[in-house]
């Protein structure tokens, strides 16, 4: 065993502490300390990774209380697959974020380095504890850091939506404390296993009540439908990388909250349906929406509302292969959103109003950024042979083999939405004509570098779908069979 | 090599009575009218000294290498579709190259003509051909569907696409195919006045509103070529509507008498009408005749 | 066999025949005298019996019938016509305006004597000539015919250049096609 | 390495090649393009022999790649097409921009096209299918700004077919288990009967978009005459008949175990037929020579989709013939008019006039393509249509004879207005300067055009392919089987039969020729178009004489009651109610605070009311 899942929460911590004082000794290491300490992690991730899908998952206990009284952190192939991936869209953040403008003076950098950092543990606290009111204090960090990486660019409107976030965020808060509440008061337990093995003794009013709850102030962390309204602003207001970084690392921590709660906690069979429905909600709304915006980012936020809720369906499918199109579809959306984010903030980022038509004919000007936002829309909205398709057909699959004809044909009508609007900047880039004001600001290295990973990415795994399908498929059935979990967790001594 | 020569011999034959039966039907159609209209009208040989003095003509102009070809496109058509009309039932003599006839290959033929000569008028450049090209096309047009109709009614009451197998048919029950469909003959007789271009349906080449309209660039050889040309074709419709409807002809007398006798309808009918502008000549085309078309079609189904 | 003498005269007398029974008479109303044309053509008189019927365009035509006085803006039309005609070609000048002006005799803008200006074949003087003597116009032009002599387009094509003067004379901006025949 | 493998990484690498080379040297740019076409074309009738298979498996999908005797045919229109366009396209596109993606998506799309016959499942084929989908697309939008709404309007059309069509595959998936083609087909007999329905409309959906059907042709005008010329062709000619690939391949297949006169039959050979009528009507009413083969292009589809919906042999037989003949003649056309657009500048019937003189092979290759598309004896249009009329004959579908007759004969008024427009009528003096089109442009049209000639007098040559690929895809042999209703066919096959036909009508074409050539040879001058019989007047050089205006004016006042009513009208309307709905989707989002927080409360009370129907 090469390291602790621990390090996965102590580490970014303790840089983000760190990095202040550092700060003081030396400005640059500001910028390369959580590059070093993300590099660290990630590999360390992966390593972890191997070692698990061989054998078994890591149980780590936290001050020597075995569960289910003590904190612990699984790392298991689902949970290690989502925090392999956060560490890596974190690394990248990291990288385009490295100088996002040409000179940025010290104070901004620092707080915002401190900011991602704590982002990131929390996120990845999120994923990896094992212990409900844990997980609930990791989702509060998330969303500290997060108002503030919102309000960043200090102005009005970035002040506003980072204070909408901020009731929305203290609304879901609320109610996780009252569904923990009434676990609490039901079994005497945190532990999600304990939970999970006792759950049928628990009276359905309160079962159901307290996943109510859950979902309620998950779903507002999920961008789930009618919960999301933060997030159009956040996302246009928060600067390019913290957009992606929501997209990419915050909001697949809050889906993998409930996904937790829904399969392995709670063995209510109608929570699935019911993922199924809001999920389609969700969709329909976001992309319906999506169409009529004329913001940059604002599109993009739709878009990624419409993805989430795409993953919510496809877990509400309850099939080991839906799971696998959720996993899929999460990985693509993270990877592929990030490039869009990436690529989009850059192709407005002169332009005042950040509006769509901004980018006429900004083809010719800066190519390679047009080229990778217009390969991003291509993959998004599941062309071959692009990553985006794989993801689709899998889910499509996966919906047909459990007969939801219906919500085929549904879900394939809104991706037709999608394609329009996303076409509709692609003719713009490349066939439009330039608008005089706007002045082209070619990427810095660092940020070109991190968005060309990404496009390669979506080329690879498109044309090479089996490299990511294997690790898949584990972590999905890792996540289905809870009784497994259960197991792992409980039987644990040391 | 005896049966091909002997064919060819055959083929030159029926063209030139083609021709001359053509020609004469023209001048007695002058003559008649001209008696219609109590004059003493023309001698009833009048076409061929036409013929003989357009070629006789001694200087010709053209506008380019289309206007040589277009007259020679519809020559094509007319000995092509003639080619493919017996006309005569057992008529050893009279055998046309052809093996038996196709009625679709020869509705295609027979449309090929118009187009030829429309090429050969646009050569011209004057606007007047053109004008009258599109008139003619968009008449054809017109009167092509009931034509069509009332001929797959017939193919469909005998289950046969070639007019041998029509006439077969009709020697067979012994009836003509007048009696035996009659609303495919009504059909096909009201297109006929279209196909013949008689008036009212002589819009095309309107000779002092359009100076004759496609032909107008035309004189010398050009129009020899042409007027031969459409004697040829003339007989070629009578000749079909004979076999098609009237059990075809066993030897030259009744041939000529009952082409005639069709050929007198689009005369006379001619005679006492007033000319139809285009659309109302298409819309008079899509009118009755249609329905009788569909009536066939019916009848042909039915029984 | 063309360069034999009888042969060629046979032939001659063959097209000749073909000609003089079918004139394709150009329907060109130049003057008053057009109005003499259709009871010439229709029923009471019916010049078709000749085989004289009208044709619409220059191109078909055989003979241009200059039906009375000629101004000179319609000379230049008639010329050109004219022109365009293909050979064999005959010229009947109608009424006495084609003969020496008539009644327009001091006229300013008609040209008096058309020969000047055009080969007239056949003459048909009276103002206006009765149908009867239109017809017999045109037997006179048909006997020509026969015998050979209507050669107007050889006499026009022979001293172009005369009669082009003359034109020019009396048309003064002149913009024609050469007549290269 | 497989074959197929090296063929399509050909494809692809000549690509992206070409597309760097035009970076580098424009010569070299050129070389790679008709190299990354020419050589995966020869190697493919060289070394892949029809129905031999190649498995692969690619993300736990089992592909199945190779070509039937059947998809052969295809390929034949494809890659010929694809290798004589490539040609006129080097030189249609010297001197233009964003020559480089061009030729990127040209090579993309006719390996995608390639792919798409090459696959024998439906994964692969549906990959393919959208690869060919997006790149024509790019081709679609090349012209840039003006032309973003058509763009969008093809692909999202094609999105709707594409996406029907993925649905039906993943059905199937679910019922069989399989994506390989030939288990659908074996399986197919045994669904319930919703599936029998459902299933081939969706792929019905899918491939009728691609191949123009009646009430999804409304993208294809503006698609096809906004596509550079040199890939219109293509578009035209190769690309929509993947669509009746397709359709053949499923709808025939799958309804093969629907007795023949079923509804579902006639309901296609009605859209087919009513495409035809009104395709046609349209065609003649355009002014525009793009718009004018673009309307065609749909008429022509809508025989074939007739064809292939009657499904009897014969009907079949004669859908494949006037598909290929159609890649030809349409190609050729469509070729024609780039390179008229390329010396002239436009391609408006009511602009340019008196061309024959200055371009007289274009002229010689449209006539041919012209004659072929009218279908007229001789030309191989002729054959393919009178097998269309005999097999409707033979399978009771009067109606349908007369109304593709009627789109037939009303073919000629178009067919006219194209050469008339161009070629004939007064040659004015703006165009004098007009050159002929360079021998790189010439030459592949006057090929194309030869072969409808070529296929007219032996089509024998193809049909005897065609009859093997039918034979590999469950028909009976056909060879003189079906035709004793026309003795002329009864040895279709075999040329003999046919050549006294086109010999003597040629003989007498030639004979009346020579004979109004040479008639007095020496008194036939040329004249120029000026000199016209117009009452004696002398037109001026600046007077310009050309009937053009309105051309088909009566014809179309006769027809006006149908042309009044467009289908695009009700699509736009369909459109603007969905705005509306977006736009209420947008205004749930009013961006304040409270009513987000509003939100979730509501959201809590509605799930806690309904809690026991949705969790209980």
């Amino acid at each position: 065993m090469v390291g602790s899942p621990v390090l996965f929460i102590a580490i970014p911590l303790l840089a983000a502490f760190i990095i202040p004082l550092l700060g003081m000794i030396w400005k640059e290491s500001v910028r390369i300390l959580p590059g070093l300490v993300l590099v660290y992690l990630l590999t360390l991730s992966i390593n972890l990774l191997g070692y698990v899908l061989d054998n078994g998952p890591i149980i780590e206990i936290i001050a020597g209380w075995t569960p289910p009284w003590g904190i612990n952190l699984v790392f298991s192939a689902f949970s290690g697959f989502l925090v392999t991936l956060m560490l890596f869209l974190g690394l990248l953040v990291w990288i385009y974020s490295y100088r996002f403008k040409r000179n940025v003076d010290f104070e901004p950098a620092k707080k915002y380095f401190i900011l991602l950092m704590m982002l990131i543990t929390g996120s990845v606290g999120i994923v990896l504890t094992g212990d409900i009111f844990n997980q609930f204090v990791f989702i509060e960090i998330v969303g500290i850091s997060a108002y503030a990486l919102t309000a960043f660019y200090t102005g009005r409107d970035s002040a506003e939506a980072s204070f909408k976030y901020l009731i929305m965020g203290s609304l879901s808060a609320g109610f996780l404390l009252l569904a923990i509440v009434i676990l609490y008061s039901q079994l005497g337990t945190l532990n999600m296993a304990d939970i999970a093995r006792n759950i049928h003794t628990v009276k359905p009013v309160y079962k159901i009540t307290a996943l109510i709850f859950f979902i309620v102030g998950l779903g507002i962390e999920a961008e789930m439908f009618p919960l999301n309204g933060w997030a159009p602003d956040v996302y246009s207001q928060a600067p390019g990388p913290v957009g992606a970084a929501f997209a990419g690392i915050v909001v697949k921590s809050g889906v993998y909250a409930i996904i937790r709660i829904v399969y392995t906690i709670f063995d209510i069979e109608g929570a699935f349906d019911f993922l199924v429905i809001i999920g389609l909600i969700t969709l329909l709304f976001a992309e319906t929406a999506a169409i009529k915006q004329i913001r940059m980012k604002r599109m993009l936020a739709y878009s990624s509302i419409g993805q989430m809720g795409l993953v919510l369906v496809a877990f509400g499918i309850g099939t080991e292969a839906g799971v696998f199109a959720a996993l899929f579809l999460m990985f693509n959306h993270a990877i592929i959103k990030s490039l869009l984010f990436y690529a989009g903030s850059y192709l407005v980022f002169n332009s005042k109003e950040k509006y769509i038509n901004d980018v006429s004919g900004l083809g010719k000007s800066m190519p390679i950024t047009s080229f990778l936002f217009a390969l991003g829309a291509f993959a998004i909205v599941g062309l071959p042979p692009f990553a985006g398709f794989w993801s689709k057909l899998y889910f499509l699959i996966a919906a047909a083999d459990s007969g939801m004809i219906m919500i085929i044909a549904l879900i394939l009508i809104v991706s037709i939405v999608e394609i329009v609007y996303y076409f509709r900047v692609v003719n713009k880039i490349y066939f439009s004509k330039k608008e005089a004001h706007v002045v082209p600001q070619r990427p810095t290295f660092n940020a070109l570098f991190s968005m060309i990973v990404l496009g390669l990415i979506v080329i690879i795994i498109g044309f090479f779908p089996d490299l990511i399908t294997g690790i898949l498929h584990d972590a999905s059935r890792d996540l289905m069979d809870k009784t497994d979990y259960i197991n792992n967790v409980l039987s644990i001594t040391h | 090599m005896e049966p091909i020569l002997y064919k060819v011999f055959g083929a030159v034959v029926t063209i030139i009575l083609a021709f001359v039966v053509g020609m004469t039907y023209m001048g007695l159609s002058r003559k008649i009218t001209a008696r219609v209209q109590n004059r003493v009208g023309p001698p009833v040989y009048q076409n061929f000294l036409d013929a003989l003095k357009l070629i006789s003509k001694k200087t010709a102009i053209h506008h380019g290498i289309m206007q040589m070809m277009g007259p020679a496109f519809f020559m094509v058509t007319s000995i092509g579709s003639l080619m493919f009309i017996p006309v005569l039932n057992d008529g050893r003599f009279f055998s046309n190259l052809n093996f038996e006839g196709d009625l679709v290959f020869l509705l295609y033929l027979m449309v090929f003509g118009p187009l030829g000569m429309a090429l050969g008028a646009g050569q011209t450049g004057n606007p007047n051909s053109a004008i009258g090209v599109t008139r003619g096309l968009s008449q054809m047009v017109g009167f092509e569907i009931p034509w069509v109709m009332a001929l797959v009614a017939l193919m469909i009451q005998y289950d046969t696409t070639s007019i041998v197998g029509l006439m077969e048919a009709q020697s067979a029950s012994g009836t003509w195919l007048v009696f035996s469909s009659p609303f495919a003959f009504i059909a096909a007789v009201l297109a006929m006045l279209g196909m013949f271009r008689y008036s009212p349906f002589d819009i095309v080449g309107a000779p002092t509103e359009l100076a004759s309209g496609p032909v107008a660039e035309n004189g010398g050889k050009y129009l020899f070529t042409m007027m031969s040309s459409n004697s040829i074709f003339a007989f070629v419709k009578l000749t079909l509507y004979v076999d098609l409807f009237l059990g075809g002809a066993d030897n030259l007398i009744e041939l000529l008498i009952k082409t005639f006798a069709i050929y007198l309808i689009p005369m006379l009918y001619g005679l006492v009408s007033p000319r139809y502008r285009t659309e109302q000549a298409v819309r008079y085309f899509w009118g009755w005749p249609l329905f009788f078309g569909f009536l066939a079609i019916m009848y042909a189904v039915v029984f | 066999m063309m360069n034999d003498k009888n042969s060629q005269k046979i032939v001659d007398i063959i097209q000749n025949y073909a000609r003089l029974h079918s004139l394709f008479v150009l329907a060109y109303g130049t003057g008053c005298g057009a109005i003499e044309i259709p009871p010439t053509m229709t029923s009471r008189y019916d010049a078709e019996r000749f085989g004289i019927r009208g044709a619409a365009t220059p191109r078909q035509a055989d003979v241009l019938l200059i039906t009375g006085y000629l101004t000179t803006k319609t000379l230049k039309r008639v010329i050109r016509v004219y022109e365009q005609m293909q050979d064999p070609k005959y010229v009947i000048g109608f009424g006495s305006c084609t003969i020496n002006g008539g009644m327009y005799w001091d006229s300013y803008n008609t040209i008096k004597v058309l020969d000047k200006y055009l080969p007239v074949d056949v003459y048909i003087n009276g103002c206006m000539p009765r149908p009867e003597a239109v017809i017999a116009g045109f037997v006179k032009l048909q006997s020509l015919i026969r015998e050979g002599k209507a050669e107007g387009a050889k006499l026009y094509k022979d001293n172009l250049e005369q009669y082009r003067e003359n034109q020019k004379k009396v048309i003064p901006n002149w913009v024609m096609p050469e007549y290269n025949w | 390495m497989e074959m197929i493998h090296l063929i399509l990484i050909i494809f692809l690498g000549g690509a992206v090649l070409t597309y760097f080379a035009g970076k580098v040297n424009d010569i070299l740019r050129d070389a790679l393009f008709i190299l990354s076409i020419l050589v995966p074309a020869i190697l493919f009738f060289t070394n892949v022999n029809p129905e031999s298979y190649i498995d692969l498996s690619i993300a736990g999908f089992n592909m199945k790649w190779g070509i039937t005797h059947f998809g052969w045919i295809f390929s034949l229109i494809v890659l010929g097409l694809g290798v004589i366009v490539s040609f006129y396209a080097v030189s249609f596109m010297k001197g233009r921009d964003k020559v480089g993606s061009f030729y990127f998506n040209f090579i993309l799309s006719i390996g995608a096209m390639l792919g798409i016959l090459l696959s024998q499942d439906f994964v692969s084929f549906f990959i393919f299918w959208e690869i060919m989908t997006w790149s024509s697309y790019l081709m679609v939008v090349y012209n840039g700004n003006q032309v973003q709404k058509i763009g969008i309007k093809y692909f999202v059309f094609s999105a709707v077919g594409a996406y029907a069509m993925l649905m039906a595959i993943v059905i199937t998936h679910s019922i069989t288990g399989s994506f390989l083609i030939t288990d659908l087909i074996a399986v197919f007999p045994q669904l319930s009967n919703q599936m029998h329905i459902l299933i081939p409309i969706l792929f019905l959906i899918g491939f009728g978009v691609k191949s123009a059907m009646m009430p999804l042709h409304v993208w294809a005008p503006g698609a096809y005459s906004n596509t550079p010329m040199a890939y219109t062709s293509v578009f035209s000619g190769a690309l929509s008949k993947m669509g009746v690939y397709g359709m053949v391949l499923i709808m025939i297949t799958l309804i093969s175990h629907i007795p023949e006169g079923h509804w579902f039959r006639e309901v296609i050979a009605w859209m087919g037929a009513f495409t035809a009528v009104l395709g046609t009507l349209w065609a003649v009413a355009q002014d525009d020579a793009k718009k004018l083969l673009a309307y065609s292009s749909v008429a022509q589809l809508g025989y074939i989709i007739t064809g292939v919906a009657i499904g009897t042999e014969l009907a079949m037989l004669s859908a494949l013939f006037l598909s290929i003949l159609h890649a030809l003649f349409k190609g050729t056309l469509f070729m024609a008019v780039g390179a008229i657009e390329k010396q002239t500048g436009t391609s408006n019937f009511t602009e340019v006039s008196g061309l024959i003189r200055k371009m007289p092979w274009t002229f010689l290759a449209s006539l041919m393509a012209i004659i072929a598309l009218a279908g007229i004896p001789p030309l191989g249009g002729f054959v393919g249509k009178w097998m269309l009329y005999e097999s409707l004959i033979n399978s009771n579908h009067y109606i349908l004879v007369i109304m593709i007759f009627f789109s037939s004969t009303a073919a000629f008024l178009y067919c006219y207005k194209f050469l008339f427009g161009f070629f004939l009528g007064q040659e004015e003096k703006e165009w004098a300067h007009v050159k002929e089109a360079p021998a790189l442009m010439v030459v592949p049209m006057i090929i194309l055009a030869a072969g409808t000639f070529i296929l007219g007098a032996y089509p024998g040559l193809i049909l005897s392919p065609i009859d093997a690929g039918m034979q590999a895809i469950g028909f009976e042999a056909t060879q003189g089987h079906y035709w004793e209703m026309s003795v002329i066919l009864n040895q279709w096959g075999d040329q003999v039969v046919l050549q006294p036909i086109v010999y003597a009508i040629f003989a007498i074409f030639l004979f009346f020729f020579l004979f109004l050539f040479f008639k007095s040879r020496k008194n036939t001058r040329y004249v120029t178009t000026k000199d016209i019989s117009s009452s004696g007047e002398v037109p001026l050089e600046h007077e310009n004489l050309t009937f053009s205006q309105n051309f088909f004016q009566p014809f179309l006042r006769a027809v006006e009651p149908v042309m009044r009513r467009q289908i695009d009208k009700y699509y736009n309307e369909f459109g603007r109610g969905l705005e509306a709905i977006f736009d209420f989707g947008r205004r749930i989002y009013t961006g304040n605070g409270q009513t987000y927080a509003i939100y979730v409360i509501i959201f809590v009370i509605i799930l806690l009311f309904f809690k026991n129907n949705l969790f209980g």
